[in-house]
């Protein structure tokens, strides 16, 4: 199955959207930052009764053989929603390597559980991804590493950034899989893990940016509402611009990546330089929209803050991803 | 998401490919160069390419949105002239299929489309800035038409162009909410430049052309058959003019996208792919060295390094490293305004709309279109303030030049900020 | 324009390079941390650099502010703690040297230079926001003092601290002018935190220390003692402390120099001199592979390349590569702040005064604290988002969440360019 | 003569700002563009008549030996007033050069001239600085390459984008010398070149505020003074900041220069990048505040904003200057 067009994507995003506002997120990211899941996970079982989490599952393991665009919609929802969990890795990447390892039974046994909602998953990709995103909350961690894919137990934690959210690192505790395809599968799941978390991000800066200007509106100073202001009218338009502009690259990027074709790397890298880019764009303007109360845990507002921060470097950094680009431009130019 | 159409993109490169002409091609703003792009306009009219998103009976192709995409692609990307005709064929041509009597159609649209009328905009004056609506030139009733009064500016192509259009004020009096007021009274008027009462005063730009100009209107008569719609009605055929996605509001992506892959190709020859520094240096010479030589051929390689000082010069980086970014960044907002644009027209042509979104768009452009080019002016060195270099890199300079007038013109930038905040977010006015 | 005075530059250099704690050092937001931030101050103190720019006679050196801004340029240059008496050192105590009774003097400062009473500041109210003078917590007279009932809130310290001090509504009547009248009938006071009626609720920051604090009144009673000046001048006494020169106004470069320094050694340790690229890869291991061991001993090899597609694994460039520019920007800007404000001292030093002008150095050091760390977190890799990381790259992110404070405190910068523009530029209001 | 202190260095800045306020520089440089040198050469002579072309020529040949300092002051005024001539060249770079090569009695013999203002000189230094500029009004053209000085001539032109400059290439005539000395006395002469630019970037810059904060309190728009929309008042304060704290770091690379400082060349390429970067600033916000008009010749503000354009990439582009300040940073740290 794929979404028809973009009527079908957009009443799919607003029924997880209309799913995640029901989900007192808020508080579920609280307990998840306590290490209490049980309520999260509660949220991820929802999803995945909306068919979120059978999407990148191919048709013939239990999933939707869904588009990459079809994938990116649900993580731009959970994006906006600041769910917490391993979103990247879980609804994009995990399932993309898997779908390249299925010919070893132990591995496509698992592809089922992913659709239905039943297993969440995370991974490391050292030496870029050396980290598993929210381990201790997910049923299978796998790691891979040149050309091996490893069944993993998690090790130490460190806290992100965002309060919500941990990186484990792993230890390979079984082998599953070896050779090229590993490599090459893992390839693809590093672009769809990237591309997911650009997804995210531009969800998470369309919160808020929704944010800031239901908080302009009501709030006054000196006198005025303060989205009268000149500045705050031009800053939040700022946001807006990017963000629209940051969106075509995430579906060119996801069409490329369904498609094999051999632009995916530049333009997963181009659509996570954007949209990092127009999230925090959205992040500073929302902190000086709010002004001190947005600096705090206050609001609710710090969630979708910190995962706008977590988010820009998970999945590969800023400098790292221009590189990319220009890399795949010299070497068009080269070629040319 | 390509146009579909690959057979019509493909004729396209392929007779821009043999008939763009090779040399240099002259500035618009002098009467030789104007008569040149002229005969341009008329060859690519010959070859029914230069409307074609048009009606075949005016000289089109019928060309769908995404069709006319991918020409605007292949008409940058092959760096062909600049459209010395555009006001007319992509502003009031559109305005006449829409609001136009069939007589005015047939009438002007053939002669706009061959060339035969080049069209000049008379929108702004000088006291309005960028209020459009406080116009204040008149349109006072006569025998059979109206009698024109006042002064227009920023009239883009004026100074050589045959005609022009334009509103103004033909009710003074009209009153009533005066927050509206402003836009009642306004008549969309056509009028030829060399008619009796007009003068043109060409105005120098930035870079010396002369692609403005003032326009003074002493009682010059235009019939009632060159009168758009109803005297009154002016304000809103105009409105559906600047939002016509074939014009402005949708603006093609070729310019930017060419300009990027360019931009990529300049910081290749001052960086290699992992930092390596560019050719540097000149070949020793006996006898006394003179640089005349160097400033045609040699180009980029003193951008290298700026090793002035010995004791550095062991470690200097390229040039191209230290704005790699920009460049990057350059080349993905390009790719984003292209792959926006694309969808946008998917958009349109299931019949969707375009309202105050134009305004992302306009922003997004202009500030992309300034940062391409100041990207480019920065890796290139020396020639950089060169004005009418040849070859390719001599279009930067020009090109910067013409990109500053973005963010002003067609509602500054400011002025869509402002749009979006209010329209688009809904924060208070 | 270096500080003359090498010597006490080279004392405090000397003294901070074997008293600053070796080990990671806590968070001054936890009961423990600010117990151990407190010994710190008291460590400084006993060898007279807890307040070197006071007079001697209450623990200070008389040092001039080129010796301060030394001072401050080596304590950061040390990676020394935070100052959590900064409150009072850098605010208050110039507030009452300048317009405190001597026995005011006499009583406050030493504990205060001691670190025995740590000072909050209470300025700002729930819904006053930027705009102080909206000030509506009340003092009423009463016998032989002040009742204090309201809110405030953002009060840095309180949390932990044992004094607050702050401005209050004492005279609600204060009529006039309307523009002026809010800044009149305000007194700027002195209280115990722990006050019969004092509740002090912490505030959770973004990065989750509780740094601020909401402080409710109810009643408190305050003895006249503890008011500074004259009942209904405390927005003048407020004003005059918050120009002062080595409070906020005059912000001392050292951080951003230092941090300067570091994002130098960063982005060089992800790019070669001329972008080649940094380590990269990890080694071999026999057996099951874990990342353990990597996240603290690899650390930035993950960063040099992204060289996931076989295909142009070979024509990837550095990371730095991608931020070189950023980085020198950085260090530039930095440069230019440090030079600025001893130019700045200089004059102040020579009897020159600071005005509106401070506001161009507030906008100047908040965007440039913000930059800096930005381009090190963009170039740190999947390191970046983790919180409490032991090492030099573990300060990046806190040093960020800090940083993303600076635009929105002491006045945002929209109220700086406002200012600046105002009263600098002489732009209508 | 060094002058004293700021407050001598406040009074001749003044003294020239009234100097060239009186002369008619607008005129002047209309008629400069069309190669007619008569009106500049004028006011370059009451310049000369103030001491401007005498500050970097040394004492024992006839001039002021003023520190760099000093010389920035009469760079930045002519940048202020947009003065037409080869400024960077006339004023530092040539004097510099020659006070390194006066052990030959024929180069000696140019400097007094220089410093009475009876000469003025301009040079070509390739490869990084090819073109003599506005060589066709001077009275001396030098050429430099790698270590040897050559008396040159004029060769072809080609138009700046700034109307009132030329850039010419040069032919070498007759070898001046020859020897390391050269080379040092060139590398002092392009630092104390790019330093004058940046000098007149910042006087460029600050002449383009002062017009467009003179627009924007005369002119109205939507019925209220342009300058209290807060856009635009926002837009001339990150001006006023960016030009304010580029000027220290102007003054800290004439020190260095003037005192032979390691760090001369880093710090000269950090001041030439913060200036143009703080006169674009000022050029895209004069062209924003002024609309249309200012994108024209109408009003005069042409000629800074072009000014600006040419300089810009006169004596090193900003990438070459940028990756000047990172290889210096980056040799520091290796030996650190």
């Amino acid at each position: 199955m794929s979404l028809a067009g973009s009527a079908e994507q957009e009443l799919f995003a607003a029924a997880l959207h209309e799913l995640l506002t029901d989900a007192d997120v808020t508080g579920t990211a609280r307990r998840w930052a306590g290490q209490d899941y049980a309520a999260g996970l509660a949220v991820w079982r929802r999803l995945a009764g909306a068919g979120a989490t059978a999407l990148a599952v191919p048709g013939e393991h239990g999933g939707l053989g869904a588009s990459l665009a079809d994938v990116m919609i649900a993580c731009e929802e959970a994006g906006h929603h600041a769910l917490p969990g391993p979103v990247a890795e879980s609804l994009a990447a995990v399932p993309v390597l898997l779908a390249g390892l299925a010919a070893e039974p132990a591995v496509a046994a698992w592809l089922p559980l992913l659709a239905a909602g039943d297993l969440i998953a995370t991974l490391a990709l050292p030496p870029q991804r050396p980290y598993a995103a929210d381990a201790g909350a997910a049923g299978l961690t796998l790691l891979v590493q040149d050309d091996m894919a490893w069944l993993a137990t998690p090790g130490t934690s460190h806290p992100s950034v965002d309060p919500a959210r941990r990186l484990w690192s792993v230890d390979g505790r079984e082998l599953l899989a070896r050779g090229p395809a590993v490599a090459a599968a893992a390839g693809r799941a590093a672009d769809a893990g990237a591309l997911a978390c650009a997804a995210q991000l531009l969800g998470a800066g369309r919160a808020l940016l929704e944010q800031s200007v239901q908080h302009a509106r009501q709030r006054t100073q000196f006198g005025r509402a303060v989205g009268s202001f000149q500045a705050v009218k031009h800053r939040l338009a700022d946001v807006a611009i990017a963000l629209e502009f940051a969106r075509p690259l995430v579906a060119e990027a996801a069409a490329a990546q369904t498609e094999g074709r051999a632009t995916a790397p530049r333009d997963t890298s181009a659509a996570k330089v954007a949209a990092t880019d127009a999230a925090h764009l959205a992040a500073r303007a929302a902190l000086q929209v709010h002004g001190a109360i947005g600096y705090t845990r206050e609001l609710g507002l710090h969630l979708w803050l910190t995962k706008v921060q977590a988010l820009a470097s998970a999945w590969g950094s800023q400098a790292g991803h221009r590189a990319r680009v220009l890399a795949a431009l010299a070497a068009d130019e080269a070629t040319a | 998401p390509e146009p579909a159409a690959g057979t019509f993109r493909a004729e396209a490169r392929d007779w821009l490919r043999t008939h763009v002409p090779a040399g240099p091609q002259p500035s618009v703003d002098t009467a030789e160069g104007f008569g040149w792009h002229r005969a341009w306009e008329r060859e690519l009219a010959a070859a029914r390419l230069s409307v074609v998103s048009w009606p075949a009976a005016y000289g089109g192709r019928d060309a769908s949105l995404l069709d006319w995409l991918a020409f605007e692609d292949e008409y940058y990307a092959a760096a062909a002239p600049v459209r010395v005709g555009q006001n007319g064929i992509f502003l009031l041509g559109p305005t006449l299929l829409r609001h136009g009597s069939s007589e005015q159609q047939a009438r002007l649209l053939p002669p706009m489309a061959r060339a035969d009328e080049i069209w000049a905009q008379a929108w702004s004056e000088p006291d309005a800035g960028s209020d459009l609506a406080a116009i204040r030139a008149r349109a006072d009733r006569a025998d059979g038409g109206w009698l024109l009064s006042g002064t227009k500016t920023w009239s883009s192509r004026a100074a050589f162009a045959d005609k022009a259009f334009g509103l103004f004020r033909c009710d003074p009096a009209a009153d009533g909410d005066p927050a509206t007021a402003r836009h009642r009274g306004l008549i969309y008027l056509m009028f030829s430049l060399r008619a009796d009462g007009v003068t043109v005063r060409p105005i120098r730009q930035l870079g010396g052309g002369t692609g403005f100009a003032e326009i003074f209107l002493d009682e010059v008569f235009v019939p009632d058959a060159d009168v758009i719609g109803e005297p009154g009605d002016g304000w809103r055929i105009a409105m559906s003019t600047a939002g016509h996605e074939r014009g402005l509001s949708l603006r093609s992506p070729g310019r930017f996208t060419a300009a990027a892959e360019r931009l990529v190709g300049l910081w290749r020859r001052t960086t290699g792919p992992a930092g390596t520094p560019g050719p540097a240096g000149i070949a020793d010479t006996a006898g006394p060295p003179g640089t005349a030589g160097l400033a045609d051929t040699a180009g980029l390689a003193w951008t290298a390094g700026l090793a002035w000082t010995a004791g550095l010069a062991g470690a200097i980086g390229a040039a191209g490293t230290a704005a790699a970014d920009r460049v990057a960044d350059a080349w993905i907002a390009a790719q984003a305004y292209r792959l926006h644009t694309y969808a946008t027209a998917a958009r349109l042509a299931a019949g969707g709309t375009l309202g105050a979104e134009a305004s992302l768009g306009k922003v997004f452009w202009s500030e992309l279109d300034v940062a391409l080019h100041e990207t480019a002016l920065e890796l290139l060195g020396p020639q950089a303030e060169i004005a009418g270099l040849d070859g390719p890199d001599g279009r930067w300079l020009d090109g910067y030049l013409f990109a500053l007038a973005g963010p002003i013109y067609a509602g500054t930038n400011e002025i869509q900020r402002t749009v979006i905040a209010e329209r688009l977010l809904g924060l208070p006015r």
